[in-house]
């Protein structure tokens, strides 16, 4: 690979750099010793059967036991009980992938074949690497422009598919300093191997310094105000105007009641079902008159939207 | 006779389908269209197939593909029937 | 007169209806597919030698473990014993004469070989490069290999699956002789039976899928594409519905036929039979619930995926019971280890390991960090190959004296089981580590750390391949040089053994009338009771 | 083995591959359901271009034919000849194939046309109603064959009408939730 020996990956030990990580390492080495203690004993007793009971061995085998009830309903019941402790354990544990911290710093990720796009909230871009500071919560909202890829940060224990036509996302916290390799995962076609890079922590003040050096580009969501107007959006759903639409004064995060009677809360995938299907989830109270916007915004230009929806308070 | 009989049924069944759509009622056109389809499925198999002389071996096999199918269904919609109407509390406020 | 020298010609072997021949055109058929798969998997083993990608292109290696998982999976894994051991056996085992549709049956092997055609055509035209799942959109719009050929060729396939799940329930339901109960079936006759079930149940969601798949390819609307408002995530649904089930489909088989050949050479009854059958239906029906789990990071909602972790721990029940129950068929037995023997019980270690580590892939904080990566390749080969091939190769040998009426050398075949242990454990062993360490799958380049444990990996497969040449050669070897095989070499009970080996062309001389239930063996001298007098 | 239990074989396997069909057409009427509950306004507005009456007059057919199937069977079982009632039941099919084909090319026009959602509605319209087809064709053939044989089928011997008649009413079984599928969304809107 072309990337350079990524440090704080020691090869026998994988480096647990997230908050989840050491979860998830507690969790692995839990059930490692738990499964590595019943498959010695099987291998034991097999081995020790083997050899008791070889033809020829001069040991009593009177009364072959071919049916033994409470043995049987115990080790029926016993490993069920484990199974569910076990279950919910991960349960808990994958819940926090998917509960980010309010003060979250949200990430637009894309990818695309074969690389890797990551957009921060005030317009810095960077393309198969990506910057985080230590300690702060990080929501990473994916999607991507052609097939499915999957965001894997081995040493964060995180692992999400980017979904053609919509947002995925997953959250943690990066918590210790260096560098740390970035693979895809999920099968995308010819260079599949090289989709990936790295994924560099940083001391917070230095990650600030790193973000506003050398960005000339507007922040999201002032790109995503441009792109409000210059679509027409405004024209509509701005207060005042003579066309019946929707408020989007604070919509994110809000309830919304919809028209068939269900109500959704006005998340990233929300916003971007709105913007590109607008027909499906229609608002109660008004017509289903918004023309799709499919195929007139790029990923990028979608994100910069929803930034903005999201600061316009 | 039975076969006949069957057959007026299900003409009536069908008219009855093809009435009722022109009867505005939302969503419940279409639960009705599919209750009297499932009648009439009904009534094929049990009277023109002889599920009603079938033993009980011919009756599982009629009923499973159905309950596989069910089951298709059922647990692809713990997918798709959670994933935008009711998101989790937290994964987004 | 036996069922081999019914005729001598290639045409009476094409046009036979005779179950045990079909099964012997299966055998033939499946080892040459399984030769070719291997050889993907030893090219794609020589290139992970190193981490830089220079043996082979990334086209090529993408086109490699296609074909090695589109071979290995649906023209030689599930139809393996199903078609080969379950056609031959499962009618001498209840007393039948035949299966309920013997025409039925040598179509359903022409339909195999003609769905195995279409695919090696693929092959010839350039290859695919999807991955043997599929998925969209990457099939539909964005590779640009022979999928649709491909695609062809596993859909027909299918419909041999089809018919050979119909024909096995229709025989155990309809033709068990006189006093065979369903709980005097032998296990092997439960697990096809139940095998069977599963591919009536699943194949055809599967055909339909990838019938989709071909058709959003041709004409560029589908209803998997979201550039229209469709869901790619739907194909992954309906693909798993099908390809979770079929891994109990490959390894369902299997454990019948330890369960056969365990109690067979420990001389004693099979410990807690009714357990044993349960589980076999257990597994069937729950396996059908758990499809949800490949799916952790897809991108599917939280909450599918908390439903279907909980039912995949629920599966793990009855496959944890099947293995305490043969290990506690060895105590108090009197233990021989012929080559069969040592195929099952590796069979059973390899299964405990792949299936306990399947326990890590259904927890879903851990299979976030697993999921598509070495670890998930390695846990589904310690149950497939592991476990399956394993039990296949065991089957082979314990029933070979009654395919072909000769005995394999022994001791070759001792050799052979324990090089393939060696061999296998060397390969995918390794692959846990990576897996954890993080080493993605479908990788053609791979980070320099994982040099090495890739360097045993591929070191192995190289014995692997020794081992798996091994009974190609001795078996060939026996057919023509090996000692005649008595009727019933192991002293077994089954019905299969009562007919002469090879068995007569409609396996009985007159119908069996069964009196007791299987694996009636005794330890205290060589006292067994066959399930007929 | 007595014909009686070869008729039992017969009919359990016949049974059994009407539940792998089941599950063949599985994943269309999914995908129907899903691309439906996505697109609510696509199928309703595609819907209106069916053709309601010829839909309805098909489906009436081929509910006329299960029946003329069933006294086929129901006159084998007595021992009269089978083949009046089965000419009759291969003519209703064929009429239903023509009708069928006709919307089809009427169709088509439309279908080719059509875009986003609506080009999905008809992507699952010829799909589903073209496999129901292929299956109604071979229905069709397995009813030619039973005709040419009628003569060979008595009260003793008959499995094999019985069989294909229990395919035959699958394939109407089948067209019985096409229909409304297709044809019927909210009729009162157009």
């Amino acid at each position: 690979m072309a990337q350079p020996a990524v440090s704080g990956t020691a090869q026998w030990l994988l480096a647990a750099a997230s908050d989840i990580a050491a979860r998830v390492d507690v969790l692995f080495f839990s059930l490692l010793a738990l499964t590595g203690a019943v498959a010695i004993a099987i291998f034991v007793l097999m081995i020790v059967f083997s050899v008791r009971y070889r033809a020829g061995s001069r040991v009593d085998r009177s009364n072959p036991p071919t049916n033994v009830r409470w043995l049987e309903l115990g080790w029926t019941f016993t490993p069920l009980a484990i199974f569910l402790g076990i279950f919910v354990w991960a349960a808990v544990v994958y819940a926090r992938f998917y509960t980010p911290a309010p003060d979250a710093m949200a990430i637009f990720i894309v990818g695309k074949q074969w690389m890797w796009k990551a957009e921060h909230a005030n317009g810095r871009r960077e393309i198969d690497e990506l910057h985080l500071p230590a300690g702060q919560p990080v929501r990473l909202i994916l999607s991507t422009e052609d097939v499915i890829h999957s965001f894997f940060v081995p040493a964060f224990r995180i692992k999400q598919d980017a979904v053609p036509g919509r947002y995925t996302s997953i959250s943690f916290t990066p918590t210790r300093e260096g560098e740390y390799w970035l693979h895809c995962a999920e099968y995308c076609g010819t260079d599949h191997a090289r989709m990936g890079g790295r994924v560099v922590v940083m001391a917070p003040a230095a990650f600030a310094q790193w973000l506003e050096r050398g960005n000339s580009n507007p922040s999201l969501a002032a790109r995503g105000f441009e792109l409000f107007r210059r679509n027409g959006c405004s024209g509509c759903h701005a207060a005042g105007s003579s066309v019946h639409a929707p408020d989007l004064a604070g919509v994110y995060g809000r309830v919304v009641h919809l028209a068939d009677g269900r109500s959704v809360v006005a998340d990233e995938g929300y916003l971007r079902d709105s913007i590109l299907l607008p027909k499906r989830d229609v608002v109660a109270g008004y017509q289903p008159i918004m023309p799709s916007f499919q195929g007139q915004l790029d990923e990028g230009e979608l994100a910069a939207l929803i930034s903005f929806l999201k600061e316009n308070k | 006779m039975t076969y006949v009989l069957t057959w007026l049924a299900l003409m009536a069944l069908l008219a009855l389908t093809f009435g009722s759509s022109y009867l505005p009622m939302g969503a419940w056109n279409s639960v009705a269209n599919m209750a009297i389809s499932c009648a009439k499925a009904l009534l094929i198999a049990v009277f023109f197939m002889h599920l009603r002389q079938a033993g009980a071996l011919l009756r599982l096999a009629a009923c499973i593909g159905l309950l596989w199918l069910a089951l298709l269904f059922g647990l692809s919609w713990t997918d798709f029937g959670t994933r935008t109407s009711s998101p989790a509390p937290w994964s987004s406020r | 007169m036996s069922y081999l020298s019914e005729g001598y010609s290639l045409r009476s072997w094409l046009t036979t209806h005779d179950h045990k021949r079909i099964g012997v055109l299966y055998m033939v058929a499946i080892t040459a597919f399984f030769f070719l798969g291997g050889a993907a998997a030893a090219l794609m083993r020589l290139e992970l030698a190193t981490p830089a990608g220079d043996v082979v292109s990334a086209e090529t290696y993408n086109k490699l473990f296609t074909i090695h998982g589109v071979i290995m999976v649906w023209f030689f894994l599930i139809p393996s014993i199903p078609s080969v051991l379950g056609n031959f056996l499962v009618p001498l085992m209840i007393g039948a004469r035949d299966m309920a549709f013997p025409r039925l049956n040598l179509a359903s092997w022409y339909i195999y070989v003609l769905g195995g055609l279409f695919t090696v055509a693929a092959l010839v035209a350039g290859g695919v490069d999807t991955g043997w799942t599929f998925y969209t959109p990457y099939s539909t719009t964005f590779s640009d290999t022979n999928v649709i050929l491909v695609i062809v060729g596993v859909f027909v396939t299918g419909f041999s699956s089809i018919l050979t799940g119909l024909n096995i329930v229709v025989t155990v339901h309809k033709l068990r002789a006189p006093g065979l109960t369903w709980f005097r079936l032998p296990l092997f006759v439960w697990a096809n039976y139940a095998t069977s079930l599963i591919l009536l149940l699943a194949t055809p969601v599967l055909a339909m899928t990838l019938a989709l798949v071909a058709l959003e390819r041709l004409f560029h609307i589908g209803i998997f594409d979201p550039a229209l408002g469709g869901d790619p995530l739907l194909f992954q649904h309906l693909f798993w519905f099908y390809s979770h089930p079929a891994v109990y489909i490959m390894v369902l088989p299997a454990m019948g036929v330890a369960s056969e050949i365990i109690p067979c050479f420990a001389r004693r009854p099979v410990f807690g039979y009714r357990f044993m059958a349960y589980a076999i239906l257990g597994i069937a029906s729950l396996g059908f619930l758990v499809w949800g789990h490949h799916m952790f990071v897809s991108g599917q909602s939280m909450y599918a995926g908390i439903v279907f972790s909980m039912l995949s721990f629920l599966v793990a029940i009855p496959s944890a019971i099947k293995v305490f129950n043969w290990t506690a068929t060895l105590y108090k037995g009197s233990i021989v280890f012929g080559a069969p023997m040592l195929y099952a019980l590796g069979f059973v270690g390899l299964f405990t390991i792949g299936g306990l580590t399947g326990l890590f892939l259904a927890s879903l904080a851990l299979d976030v960090h697993l999921t598509d990566t070495y670890f998930v390749i390695a846990h589904f080969h310690y149950i497939m190959v592991g476990g399956s091939v394993m039990a296949y190769l065991g089957g082979i040998h314990f029933w070979w004296p009654k395919i072909c009426g000769r005995m394999y050398p022994e001791m070759l075949g001792r050799i052979a089981a324990l090089t393939i242990f060696f061999g296998f454990n060397l390969t995918f062993f390794p692959q846990y580590l990576l897996g954890w360490l993080g080493m993605p799958r479908r990788y053609h380049e791979y980070p320099p750390e994982f040099q090495l444990l890739n360097l045993f990996s591929s070191a192995g497969a190289a014995v692997l391949a020794v081992g798996y040449f091994l009974p190609l050669a001795y078996l060939g070897w026996s057919l023509f040089f090996g000692k005649t095989a008595s009727s019933n070499p192991w002293q077994a009970t089954g019905l299969e053994w009562q007919t002469a080996s090879p068995p007569p062309q409609h396996n009985f001389e007159q119908e069996p009338s069964v009196e007791r239930g299987p694996y009636q063996y005794s330890v205290r001298s060589n006292e067994y009771g066959s399930q007929v007098r | 083995m007595s014909t009686a239990a070869r008729s039992d074989n017969a009919l359990f396997g016949m049974w059994a591959f009407l539940a792998t069909e089941v599950l063949f057409f599985g994943p269309l009427f999914f995908g129907y359901v899903h691309a439906r509950l996505a697109q609510p306004d696509a199928f309703v507005s595609g819907s209106h271009h069916m053709h309601i009456v010829l839909g309805t007059l098909n489906t009436a057919i081929l509910m006329t034919s299960s029946l003329t199937m069933a006294l086929a069977v129901g006159a084998a079982r007595k021992g009269g000849p089978p083949g009046r009632w089965l000419g009759l039941t291969a003519l209703f099919g064929l009429v239903f194939l023509g009708i069928k084909a006709a919307e089809w090319v009427m169709e088509f026009g439309e279908a080719a046309g059509a875009a986003g959602g609506e080009a999905r509605f008809y992507f699952l319209y010829y799909a589903m109603t073209g496999l129901h087809a292929v299956h109604l064709v071979i229905g069709l053939g397995v009813v030619a064959w039973l005709w040419r044989h009628a003569k060979r089928f008595d009260a003793a011997y008959h499995t094999p009408v019985e069989a294909g008649g229990l395919y035959w009413h699958f394939v109407d079984v089948v067209w019985l939730f096409l229909y409304p599928m297709f044809y019927l969304l909210e009729r009162y809107s157009a």
